[in-house]
This record gives C-alpha cells, structure tokens and sequence, in this order.
C-alpha cells in the first residue's frame, strides 16, 4: 500500500547485519551483541510504527543461525575470545537531568477517545495490517552448510543421553549441577546446549525451580498434566 | 564560675535550638521536594521514606507546616490534603485556566496510551490478553506504564494480571475503587460507544 | 472643604497604590504558574502573553522580582534565567539525588547519562569514538539522546560527529559556547576531570 520505496531502518548499522546473507557468513560470531541487536530493532520497529513481520522473521531466523554458530564453535570447544578492550578514555560521571515538574496535556477525553480505537481492534483480527516488502532475501537461503554439524550434533546427543541413562537410576531425575560437576565451564555450556538439543526431541524434560534456579533433567517427556512433578 | 556555666548552658541551648531549626528546615524542604517532583498525591509513607524516618506522625506535623507555609505565603501554588492523609502540591485552581496554553507535551504516545487505555477498562486483565488485542510491542508499553507507575502486576498462578494504579486515577480524576472507575469510564465512554454498537453489530 | 479635597486624594492615593500592589501580586502569581506548569525554559515572549502584555520590559522586571522572592525564600525550588532572556523552575540540584526514585516519568538511566556526559565533555566528537569508549549499548543511547534533543548527529565526510544541542546547554544552565560549555562541564564533573586533564593532555 504504501508509496515509499524508502530504505527501511532494518537495512542500515547495525541491524543490516541480520539482514545481509553474505556478511552474515563472513562474521565472527563472538562480535556480535543478538540481545542488543533484537532489542534495538523491537524499539525502532515501535517507534516507527511500522510492524514488518517478514522483517522480524528474518531478524529471529538471523539471531538462531548465530546462536547456532555460538555454539558450534562451543561444541567444538573453542573458547570465546576475551571481551575487546575499551580505548582508555575519561567518562565523566553520568550527568543527571535537573528535576521539573511538568504539566502533560493528556486528559481522559484522549484516553476515551484511543479506547475507541483499541476496542474495534479487540474485535477485529488485524491480519490486513501486513504488506509484503520485498526488500528482504528469502529465509531459506540462509540455512545452507548447517547439516554436517547437524550430524556432529546428533552424535554427541546420543552420547550424552547414554551418559544420562546411566547417571539417573532409579529415581529418573538428575540436577544439572551434579551432571556438570568438576567440568570446565565450556563444558558445561556444551552440555547445556546438548541438554536443548535432547529436550527439543523430547527425550528428557527439564525445568528450573526458581528460587534455587538448579535445572532439573527428567528423562522422557514430563507429564504435566497432573502436577505431580512440579510440586517437588 | 555560676556565671560561666550558665553562659556555656545558654549557648549550647543556642546551639541546640539552631541545629533543630535548621533540621526541622532540611525536612521541609525536603517534603517540598518530593511533592514538586512527583506531581501527584503522595502518602505519608512516601513522604516518610524521604525524610528517612519510619514515624509517620514526625513526617505528618512537617508536612502540615509546609501545607501552612504555603497557605500563608502568597504564592499560585497549594498544598492539599486527600483522602487517607495523602498530601499533593498542585496549582490552585483559578491559574490553569490562564496558563494552560503552555503545555503541549503529552503523557504519553499514542501506543502506549492504547494499552493503557485497554488496560484501564477491561482491569483486571491478563497480560496475555493485552499482548493478544495490542501486539507485541504492548510488551514494551506495559514496560513503559510500568516505570511511570501507572499499572501495576500481579502474578496469579501461571499468568500476570495487570492493572491501574492509584496514580493512575489520581491523574484522570477517577475513582480509587476500580468497580466505580470501571463505571465511570463506561459512563464517559457511554454514548459514543453504545452509538457505535448500534451501528456496526458484533461479528 | 479644602480637606475634604486632600483626604479624597489621599484616599485615591491609597487606593491606587493597593490596585498597583494588587496587580503587581497577580502578575508574580501569574508568571509562576506558568513556569509551574511548563517545566521548561520560557522565553519573555511567552511569559509575556501570559501576563496578556506587550511589554517585555514590564515582564522582565516582574520576573526578575520573582526570582529574587524564591532565592530570598527557604525552598527547595529556583528559578534560573537561560541564555536569550529565558526563565525555568526547577528543583535545586542537591535535592534531585533524594527524592528522584519519586518522580514518574522515568529519567534516563545512568548508561545513557555517561553517554551523554561523554559526548558533552569530548564534543565534537565522532560516533564511532563515543562507540568504541562506551561500547555497543552506546548506539542506543546515542538514539535516545537524539530522540529528547539533547544530543545532535551531524555528517562530516565519511563519518558522523555528535555534539550537545542548544536544548542540552538550557537543560543544565549551561552556556551555549561549545568552549566555555566545556569549562563549565569541567567544573561540574570536578576533580575526577582535573586530574585526567593533567594527564592526559588533549591531542
């Protein structure tokens, strides 16, 4: 619908490194900041008004393939580089905003009239708010040498698994902290990632109590239905 | 010697009387503050809060000579007492008129005013709810609402329940209780939206 | 008959001079509900057609009156004349630190706030700099920064440099003198900054 063939933000620094295949696979995956990138696109994307689903998709898709390459290069046991050092300079301390007070010019009768709006919407599903932009390249082609670690996954999984097997006996449940005990912390982070993998496949459940934040893994899929696990 | 003592008493009393004036003139300064900066009716435990003090009644005679202070003085400013000892500085009343042109800046965007507003009518609602009928980005907005004090969460088993503060009907002048805020949001709202009812049935 | 006469002047007199009093208060008034409620800087245009005045002069001097009641007064408020003949309200800086966690609208937090001060204490500096000293989170405050006028981008051949607006320098009382700013800025961030200067001499 619209007229403007206007360059969307997505496509400039630094989100345009979601959005550029051929960069994409040239990066060192330890420089880039996904948290940071997901974050700041959500906020530009809300503050322009513009909700582009095709473009989000791409961002998600993006942001797994170089979670994927993280952990790879984990698997692999690589470790991550050090944090880049800063260039030594001064930061002044942070400099705080005189306090004023501020009359706003919104009254309940703006209030009203947006719940006008909101509530149409509440009825109205609002699929017809999205429009193709062909701006962006295709999310498959993104996807391409992912297989042979894929299979270098699959072995590991299964070890892994034997492993849990083992370790669980008779109760069926085993705390993460005591899998991954005396490892080195790449280890560690490595049997996580496999301990998604496994779960993604259903072979085991996990859960986190979130008070001691200790992972449970339960082999087989967990019933939920009951409650009976979760009360523990 | 009695002369000397006595002198000594005296000026330590001096002393003494000064350093509880000047005391007793940090706190109300820094009742006025508080009360400046935060625009709204605050409680006398808020106002406790800044004084460091845990006895609300200390905190209640300050803020009653800073109430008198005011009176007193000749100024476009009042401080009031509410409802349940909540106390508020505001502008009296006859200068909003004049003045009024003056603000042109807005609570907040029109998106998050959205939220707010469905949030404000459909309360107590779950989050879930809210992200379903505004988007994801009401995430954002519920972030924002948040931080300004306008809603509030709660957590009922599994999901988040949200809904609007005090501030929130102390800013639009509505009710406390969120039954009659509801009513009367549904009776301002009233003929527009009956209107629109009639014109366009529910799918 | 001849006394009447004077009593009637003298009455007159009075009168009139209770009238001037009188207008005099209303326009004191008037002008600090409108620094009030604008919480912002207001030019003696602005503050003049509240007063409903031609006059600037008049406007100032009433002003000017104004401030001197609130310097004279025990209060935790100011009022400050800006550059260009403006005026502002606003809380005195030692008070912000105790009662900040009161105020609504939420402030920018103290990364953005390095950021700035950052930018304000190397302007013109380029965004790649201000990127590489702060880290990648920077980008974001940079955008923030732009977004409330504190902070603007301008492109020198390939890259972008940043300097603080004229808004920034009326923010903080600052002069708009990108030189004397940075002296002023010195003073404020105090001996910290000294200490590095003399170290660190500028390139």
């Amino acid at each position: 619908m619209s007229a403007e063939i206007k360059k969307p933000f997505y496509l400039r620094p630094p989100w345009n490194i979601l959005f550029e295949i051929s960069k994409l696979e040239k990066l060192t995956p330890w420089n880039v900041n996904i948290a940071y990138l997901l974050t700041s696109f959500l906020l530009e994307m809300e503050r322009t008004g513009k909700v582009d689903f095709r473009a989000s998709g791409v961002a998600l898709d993006s942001s797994a393939l170089i979670y994927l390459m993280k952990s790879k290069l984990l698997l692999t046991l690589q470790e991550p580089p050090a944090p880049p050092k800063t260039p030594q300079d001064f930061v002044p301390p942070p400099l705080f905003l005189p306090l004023r007070h501020e009359f706003t010019s919104t009254t309940i009768q703006h209030l009203l009239e947006v719940l006008d709006d909101v509530l149409k919407g509440e009825k109205l599903p609002s699929l017809d708010k999205i429009v193709a932009q062909p701006v962006l390249p295709a999310v498959s082609d993104l996807m391409p040498q992912i297989d042979i670690f894929l299979m270098e996954i699959e072995m590991q999984m299964e070890k892994l698994y034997a492993l849990l097997c083992e370790k669980v006996k008779g109760t069926g449940i085993i705390e993460f902290s005591s899998l991954i005990k005396g490892v080195t912390r790449i280890e560690a982070i490595r049997t996580f990632i496999l301990l998604l993998f496994l779960a993604q496949e259903g072979k085991i459940s996990l859960w986190q109590d979130e008070a001691t934040e200790e992972i449970y893994i339960a082999m087989g899929k967990l019933n939920l239905a009951g409650n009976e696990r979760t009360s523990e | 010697m009695q002369e000397t003592k006595e002198q000594v008493n005296s000026a330590n009393a001096e002393d003494k009387q000064a350093q509880e004036t000047e005391k007793a003139q940090r706190c109300l300064r820094l009742l006025e503050a508080a009360l400046y900066v935060a625009g709204r009716p605050l409680s006398l435990t808020e106002l406790s809060s800044v004084l460091n003090t845990r006895s609300q009644q200390k905190t209640k005679k300050y803020v009653k000579t800073l109430m008198q202070e005011y009176s007193s003085r000749n100024t476009a400013l009042e401080i009031l007492e509410l409802k349940d000892e909540r106390y508020v500085l505001q502008l009296k009343a006859e200068f909003t008129p004049l003045v009024k042109k003056l603000v042109n800046k807005p609570l907040l965007s029109s998106g998050p005013l959205k939220t707010l507003a469905y949030i404000a009518y459909r309360q107590p609602v779950t989050q879930k709810r809210v992200i379903q009928v505004r988007g994801q980005h009401a995430y954002g907005h519920i972030k924002l609402l948040k931080d300004m004090g306008l809603v509030a969460t709660e957590r009922s088993g599994r999901s988040m329940t949200l809904r609007t503060t005090d501030y929130f009907a102390d800013y639009f002048g509505l009710s406390h209780d969120t039954m009659t805020m509801k009513k009367e949001l549904k009776r301002i709202f009233g003929e527009a939206a009956k209107e629109e009812e009639q014109r366009r049935p529910e799918p």
